[in-house]
This record gives structure tokens, sequence and C-alpha cells, in this order.
């Protein structure tokens, strides 16, 4: 319901808000051409923390680039780690193991409900209500003391190898693992439903704030959570099913109102997903190797390769380009809030300063993975 | 109208149903851990920086300067060399050289190392004024864990 | 005695320091609240428990440089944060304490409090305006808007609570309120007044946080948003005085509170009434300002306007009717 | 599968000489050197072995007809990249478009340019998408997109005078 008003297009000043802003989670600033406090135009500029990872790619052997992938979204590392092995294991023709998948799933799945339970944080930080930060950070603790258990490092981890991943779980990370979830089911409906989604003032705060028709989500390639809250039943674990998923039964949420709120409950409800997918990997997980046979210089066959993973933010893809030597001959890395962000111009005009921030933060960005 | 009139109830009763939450919370026990006073113990396979295994009895680097730990590093922060050993079979470590303002904690040099010379050490809080404290003599480092072993 | 220059002296050594210790300690309170429901511990370091941390703050503000931004009008950049200490200093001239500690009881005392409350607005205007930030420009637009749409209702409120009590001197609410609970305002039961007592009760609260620019309301000094809102430009003592303006704020708010509703200095039972059962309700009544701002986000500016002239003002002028009413009727 | 049909017939259509006489003979992803370099046209490739549906090579002039085409079918573009292909003189720009929910297909549309003077006719008329991917390629690549409507650097500093993916770029 953002105020219909006419714009005064020769009485504005440019606000900008800052490469250094509270609000931007990074370093990202986006031109406001404003009149009073309207937006009349937005205009995101990136590249303030640009290291050029594709040359990187290019310089190193294949098994190099991996450390590299886990700095670009540091929230959500494993998956990056997952998508780069995907492409390169199908370049190679190289096997996984049953028991490596599942692993492979199994923490990728933690780490996509720590990166929502920060986003939540962090989405609430801009709206202006601290204490749930804490609350976030208690649970996202326990998920990063399970994965340091197993991948040795708490943020940006280098697990998964090509052919399988680098350690074994062992059943304290098992028995860990389940008492996180049954702890936060319990505190999901009192902590994050009734203290913060049922609050008047959030739901006065997102709803009809920041509306995102599924038309523009197809012209400017949005894709995961900013997409589900448009109507849009889009998820790669589902439509283009790899690895194991195939063997889990969870569904996708998707709301059609549009907004900030739909985008913020399908986040929540991604979490409570994730879970149901962890406990059953865990039901099933089989025994055998972890580690499938790789060679150690891998010299994969020429040709195109492409590989799409669902990350916490979208669809992460990998164009892989081989000319049969040792190194990636081009590596690039579509990255999901890359397109979801370039739909903030066209949709931010006309909005309240105050929700133009909201709807950024709805849209979960994290600017190291944007500009790569 | 009637909007108006449940935006009012609903709402309030949910902004009750926060501040009683938030009471809830006021009463129970702290959560965060007093870092200067209790120090965290870290995982069996923490990943701090690398360090040299030493052979258990006679304290000496295992390694036997192949140098696949220098080529399968990605961002080349490992320097080591070598001299012929006296007795003529293999080579002795003479200097390791750690940058590890450059190290990404990958792991490949653990992984790539196949005579058990390299491990993970459990050191984690590492801070310094100077850039050059990071770049760490790993032989100097063995040599010291030797002799408080004694 | 009653003119004499060592009561005078006395009251205004009392109040600077009431104030002082106040402005401080609250910012400590807050922490330790913030912290406590955070479940976490708060300041700890300095001192037994942190109760230095304010002492330490106080110092490290007093010792840093005030940058004044050039090109920018130095004289109303200096004033700005003076005169926002200088109302809610001045009002604590006529809050009744106690029997007899009230530095001075004037018969308008209510509207005396109203009109210096007013003037902190214009404060937050001016530090806005001269620090020639844009954030700050639009904190202090938003700053104007939010005062103005909450004195009316606050204003409303009050008028009923001095209908029922007879008389605008805030000593004479209180005394009107003495000898138990059942005598106070918010309980009165003679002629049903206390169903519209508690409706001016919310309502006078609710625009007591608005009027302070705190919580759910803190517009003005929106951290998210407008980085640091009126106060970005402000360095050491500017931002310093500042706080203190918006914590003693609170603190007034906290008193008027007290001795229009919860009947002044008059303990619950009727037995030793005194200052300190003033003291003890005041800080009741702040730690809820406290437990407020860490438990609900920041409204925008358009709900909070709408909270106010659609919702705040027809119940409060239907409260006033009311009580009219009931009390021509009685 | 039926949505690949559709489209591989939809595309057929911009290559009507080569295709019709005799599809180019079916390249399992070899290696494009030695093969005769493959004359513009559509070619179906197995999704598993490289992630791609459908392959399409076609003249630089003719990638905003596809991209028509794909907006019609109802793809979205998904990436735009550049591969310098040093040893051919060439410059390459890849568009992958993919379907946004219902059954899967996602299709590679390839371009060569001369490495002198790399000029591509811009989509972000059709998809507003490649409106940031274009100008990365040419921050990138310094591959020029006619009628760009806003065709500066992205990531890289404004003043930056050098393209740093191409193969004979040395830092």
């Amino acid at each position: 319901m953002t105020v219909p008003i006419q714009l005064r297009h020769d009485e504005t000043f440019v606000l900008n808000l800052g490469p250094q802003h509270p609000a931007t989670h990074g370093v990202l600033r986006v031109k406001l051409t404003m009149d009073g406090e309207y937006i009349v135009k937005a205009e995101p500029v990136l590249g303030y923390v640009h290291r050029m990872h594709e040359k990187m790619a290019e310089g190193g052997t294949f098994v190099q680039f991996m450390p590299n992938t886990a700095r670009m979204d540091y929230l959500h590392a494993l998956a990056y780690n997952h998508g780069y092995a995907l492409v390169v294991e199908k370049a190679a023709g190289i096997e996984v193991p049953e028991r490596a998948e599942y692993i492979r799933v199994i923490t990728v799945e933690l780490n996509r409900i720590a990166s929502h339970l920060l986003w939540w944080a962090a989405f609430l930080l801009d709206l202006g209500g601290f204490t749930p930060l804490l609350y976030a950070f208690d649970d996202r603790e326990k998920i990063i003391d399970l994965l340091e258990r197993i991948t040795g490092s708490r943020l940006t981890y280098s697990y998964m190898r090509f052919g399988g991943v680098c350690n074994d779980i062992d059943d304290e990370f098992i028995t860990g693992t389940r008492d996180f979830i049954k702890r936060l089911r319990g505190r999901l409906p009192r902590l994050y439903h009734d203290l913060v989604t049922h609050n008047i003032i959030l739901i006065k705060r997102i709803k009809d704030i920041g509306f995102i028709t599924a038309e523009q989500c197809r012209r400017y390639g949005a894709t995961g959570p900013v997409a589900r809250g448009s109507g849009i039943n889009y998820d790669i674990r589902k439509n283009e099913p790899y690895s194991v998923y195939p063997e889990f039964d969870f569904d996708v949420p998707v709301f059609e109102e549009c907004d900030s709120m739909a985008r913020y409950m399908v986040r929540l409800q991604e979490i409570e997903q994730s879970m149901r997918i962890i406990e059953q990997a865990l039901d099933k997980l089989p025994d055998g190797p972890i580690m499938g046979k790789a060679p150690k210089m891998l010299k994969p066959e020429a040709g195109y390769y492409y590989s799409a993973v669902e990350t916490a933010r979208g669809s992460l893809g990998h164009r892989l380009v081989c000319d049969g030597g040792k190194n990636p001959y081009k590596l690039k890395l579509r990255s999901p809030t890359f397109s979801n962000l370039s739909l903030y111009g066209e949709v931010a005009e006309g909005m309240l300063l105050a929700d133009a921030l909201a709807f950024m933060g709805s849209l979960d960005l994290v600017i190291p993975e944007i500009d790569r | 109208m009637n909007g108006y009139w449940s935006d009012i109830f609903t709402g309030s009763k949910s902004l009750v149903t926060g501040l009683l939450i938030t009471a809830r919370e006021f009463f129970k026990p702290v959560v965060t851990e007093q870092y200067p006073y209790e120090v965290p113990t870290m995982t069996p396979l923490f990943r701090g920086h690398i360090e040299l295994i030493g052979n258990a009895e006679t304290g000496e680097p295992n390694c036997v300067v192949c140098g696949m730990c220098q080529r399968a590093c990605p961002s080349q922060c490992i320097s080591l060399d070598g001299k012929k050993a006296e007795g003529g079979k293999g080579k002795v470590l003479t200097r390791y050289i750690l940058d590890f303002t450059k190290c990404s904690l990958c792991g490949l040099c653990v992984e790539s190392c196949n005579f058990n010379a390299l491990r993970f050490s459990k050191v984690y809080n590492l801070a310094g004024f100077d850039k050059n404290d990071f770049v760490m003599d790993m032989l100097k480092r063995l040599e010291e864990q030797n002799r408080c072993k004694q | 005695m009653e003119t004499s220059i060592w009561r005078a002296l006395l009251y205004l050594v009392g109040i600077m320091a009431f104030a002082g210790l106040n402005a401080a300690y609250l910012g400590w309170c807050e922490r330790k609240g913030a912290a406590r429901v955070q479940r976490r511990i708060g300041p700890c370091e300095a001192g037994w428990a942190g109760l230095a941390q304010p002492l330490c703050d106080g110092l490290k503000l007093l010792s840093k440089q005030l940058v004044v931004p050039n090109g920018v009008d130095g004289i109303i950049f200096r004033v700005a944060p003076v005169l926002a200490m200088i109302p809610a200093i001045t009002s604590m001239v006529v809050i009744p304490f106690s029997a007899n500690i009230e530095a001075r009881a004037m018969e308008l005392s209510v509207l005396l409090i109203f009109a210096l409350a007013s003037l902190s607005m214009i404060a937050v205007l001016l530090g806005g305006w001269a620090s020639g930030n844009k954030y700050a420009i639009i904190s202090s637009a938003r700053a104007v808007s939010q005062n103005l749409a909450y004195e009316i209702p606050m204003l409303v409120t009050v008028i009923t609570v001095v209908m029922i009590s007879g008389s605008m001197n805030l000593r004479e609410i209180a005394l009107d309120q003495q000898g138990g609970f059942w005598h106070w305002n918010i309980f009165r039961l003679e002629n049903g007044h206390f169903l519209t007592m508690w409706v001016s009760f919310i309502i006078f609260f609710i625009c007591s946080v608005a009027e302070t620019n705190r919580a759910p309301f803190d517009m003005a000094e929106a951290e998210s948003e407008l980085v640091a809102g009126f106060m970005t430009e402000y360095g050491s003592m500017g931002f310093g005085l500042f706080m203190m303006g918006e914590y003693l704020n609170i603190v007034v708010g906290a008193c008027l509170t007290a001795t229009l509703f919860f009947g002044g200095w008059d303990c619950p039972f009727g037995l030793t009434p005194g200052v300190w059962w003033f003291l003890i309700k005041i800080y009741i009544l702040i730690f809820t300002f406290i437990w407020i701002r860490w438990t609900y986000p920041r409204t925008q500016i358009y709900r909070l306007l709408n909270l106010s002239w659609k919702i705040l003002i027809p119940f409060s002028l239907a409260n006033l009717l009311i009580t009219a009413a009931l009390i021509k009727v009685f | 599968m039926e949505i690949q049909e559709q489209t591989r017939i939809a595309l057929a259509e911009l290559f009507p000489a080569i295709t019709t006489v005799d599809a180019p003979p079916v390249v399992e992803g070899g290696s494009q050197d030695e093969a005769p370099p493959r004359a513009p046209g559509v070619l179906v490739t197995d999704f598993a072995g490289c992630g791609s549906h459908l392959d399409v090579l076609c003249r630089p002039d003719q990638v905003v007809d596809v991209a028509r085409i794909m907006d019609g079918q109802g793809f979205f573009l998904e990436a735009v990249s550049g591969v310098d292909w040093i040893d051919r003189h060439q410059l390459e720009v890849i568009y992958d478009y993919n379907r946004l929910g219902g059954d899967h297909c996602r299709v590679m549309v390839r371009t060569c340019l001369p490495r002198t003077e790399p000029v591509v006719p811009t989509i972000s008329g059709v998809f507003p998408a490649a409106d940031w991917h274009e100008r990365e390629t040419f921050d990138f690549y310094g591959i020029q997109f006619q009628g760009h409507p806003n065709p500066i650097r992205i990531l890289l500093p404004e003043d930056a005078d050098f393209h740093p993916l191409l193969k004979d770029f040395m830092p």
C-alpha cells in the first residue's frame, strides 16, 4: 500500500545509501534520487568487494579453487562447495559413493538453516528489533559447532572434494544434530513466530511492501525465495534433481502474495523443510566409503558443462568450459543475488526510505557473492 | 471498519504476548560464554595453522622435503628447503616457513603429504600487531614443542 | 524559610544531582536490561558489575573533541544539544517528589511541563538541520511530525485527569490521591472513573514513549535506516548531551505518569507515604520503557502517524467526553 | 519432455538453410578444435553429460531473434558469459536460458565473434536481466554490446582501462 503520490521529479536530491551503511550488510552502495522521503530512482552500484574469483579459477588447478568457492557466499558456503564439486564431477565423470552424497546433503541443509537464521536476525535488525538477533544466533551457534566438528572450520568450509567429502561424520555429530532439531522445533513457534511473525508492528512493516510480480521475476532472472514469494514453484532440488535429493520427500513453500511478508514466510518454512530433509537423511544414512576414486591431477574432457545448485538465496550456476588442460579454461559463476538485486531499481521506485530498506532486507543480499 | 477494530484487538494481543515472551527470557540464565575467563576447547578436527609432526622418540620432523605440500597450496604460502642427509639417504629439513597471512586453511597440503609430516594445530587465538608475526618458522615451533615435552 | 537563598540553592543542587545521576545510570540500566532480555551479561568489566561504566563513558565523551562540520551554522550546531537538556531539567522543578520535597509548587505546573516538552522537539529539529547531513534532515523532519502527532492525545488524556482531580497543580493532584491504592486515579472506584482512567493511562503511556523518540517509535534516531538520525554529525559531548536529554525526558515522562495515575508519593497501603515510593514507581515505569524497547521492531512513519491520528486521538476524545458525562451525572 | 521439442522446432526456424539439408554430425561434446567448425544450428545434447538440453550455435546478429523466441517460450535468462579462445582468435558469448518452474529444459546459445572488434547486439531490451550480465561481460572481456542502455563497467573501477579475463592480460 505505498501511498500513490506524484513524485516531483525536479526537486530531488541524491542520497548515497553508502558503501558503508548499517542496512546494506556489506559494501553495497545504492544511489537514491529522493523527493523528500520518497525514492524517485534507485541505482545499485557494485564492485566494492570484487576479487576476480574467475581469474583465480583460471590460474590454479581444479582442486585449488575449492577454498575460493566458500569465500563468495560465506553464509551458505557448503552449497558453493557442492555446486563446484558437481560441475567438475560432471566434467571429469567422477562417481560419488552413496554415503558421501548423504553427508553432503545433511551438511548443506544444516548450513541452509544457519543461513536462514542469520538472514532472519539481520532482517529484524534492519527493522529495528534487536533482541531476536540474539535468539537466532544462539541457535545458529549450535549448527556452527556441529559443522566445526566434522569440517574443521566454522564459516568458510572447504569440506568437499571431487568424489566425496574429506572427513566422515561420527555418532556424536548425529546425536548432536538430532538434539539440535528437537531444540529448534521447540523454539520456533514461541521465540520466532509468537514474538515476531505475529507481531502487529512487524506485519504492518513488511506486509504489502515491495511487490515483485512473477513476470518481473522471470524477466530479471530472480530465483530462490524471492521467486517462490511471488508464486513461482521453482526449487532446483525438485525441478532439476541433483545428488540424492529425489530420495527425500519435502515440499517447496510457495506464496502468492509477492510482497516482503511472503518472502519472509517462505524462508521460515524452508527452515522446517530442511529439518525434515536432515531427519530423513540421518535415518537412511548408508555405510560405506566417503571418497570415490578421483585421479590426483584432473584433466576433464574439453567441452561446455553447466550445473545448478539451490542455495539459500537462489540458483547458483557454474558454467565450466574445459579445453582438456589441468586448469579450468573458463568458469563463470552465476550468483543468485546478482540477478535478485537487478530488479531493485524497478521495484523501489516511489517507495519510502524505510520501506526500501525493509524490501532490501527481504531480498537477503550477500554482497561478496554479488561482486565475486 | 471491522479491519480497524480487528487490527486493534489482534494487534494489542500480539504486543502483549511479545512482552510476556521477553519477560520470560529476562529471568532465564545467561547463554553467552565469558571468553577471557571460560576458554573454549577446540574439536579434534579443528583447523588451526599447519604444523610439523615430530617423530615420537627422536623428535625429528617426519618430513622428507618432497615439496608436495608446496605445490599443492593454492596461495603458495609454504616455502621449505633441505640438504642432503650425512648418511646419504634422503634429505633433512633445514627451513620450513608458513606465510599464514595468505593461508585459507583448505587442507590440501595436509592431504597431499604422504609421509604423515603435517597436521593442523589447535591454535585459534592468533592476534598480532605486525604482519610478519604471521610468517611462522615451523621448525623452531617443533623444537619448542619437543623441549617442553621433556 | 520560603524565599531564603539556601532553599533555592539546595533544590538546585538536588535537582542537578538527581538529573545527572539518573541520566548516567539509566544508560547502565538500559544496557543491563537489554542484556538480560537477550540472555547475556551486559557491562561487567568496569567496576563491580559494570557500575563504573557510565563514569567511563562520560569521561570518554568529555575527552573527545566536538567536531563541527564546516559550512554549517556553528552557533545552532552547538546550542542544539544544550537545548535538548534544558526543558528536561527545568520541568523537574514542578514535580512533587514527596509531601514536602518539591522545588516550586505552581498553580499551573501541568501546563509548564507540557510547554517545556514541546521545546525539546525544537532541539531535535535544530540539531538535525544544523548538522547539514542529509540523513539528519530526514530524521528531524520525521521527529517534528511524530512529536506533533503525539502531543495532542497526550494533552487530551491529561485534561481528563485534571478534570477528575479538579486542579492543574501536580501537588494537588497527588494530594487528592493519597491514602492507599484504591484512592489512586487509576483505581478510582467512585462513579466508574477507573474505566476511563485505564484507557487514558494506556494512551498516555504510548504517547510518552513516542514523545521521547523511544523504541517502537524511534523514527528520529532510526539506527538501521538513518545511521544515527539527527545525532549523526555530533561527536563527544554533543552526542552525550542528546543522550542525557533523551534519558531525562524518560524520567520526566515516568514522573508524570506516576503523579497523574499512580498517586505520586503515596504508599500502596496508605501507611508510610514518602519519596521512596515515588522513586520505586518511577523506576518500575522506566523499566517498562526499556523492556518495550528491546521487544519490538520499529514502526514505519505512516503507520506511526496513522496510529496517532486515527486511533489515539479519537479514543482520547471519546474518553474525555465519557469522563465529562460521568462527572456531570454523578 | 515436449518443451524441448517445442523449443527445438521454434529455434530451428532461425536456421532454415542448414538444418533442413542434414543435421550436423552429432558431436558428442567432443573438443571443438579438431571437428570442422560447426555450422550454426540446434544440437540436442544429453543433460546428464553437460548440463544443458539444447546447444545452439548462431551468428551474432541472430542473438536478438533467439532471445525473442526464448522469451516467447517462457524461458528466463540465467547467465551471460564470455570465453576467450585466444588460439582461434575468437571471443565467444554464451547465453544460458532455463525454465522457471514447470518441466525443466536448459538451452545454451553460443555466438563467436572476431577477437579484433567483438561487437554483438544487446538483448537487454527483451530480458532486462541481461543488462547487468552484459555490463559484466564487457567489463571482463571488452565485448561491445550495441544498443545497451548503460554500457559502463559494473564491477571494476570506472577508470580501469584493462579487461582482466582476456588470456593475454598480464596484471
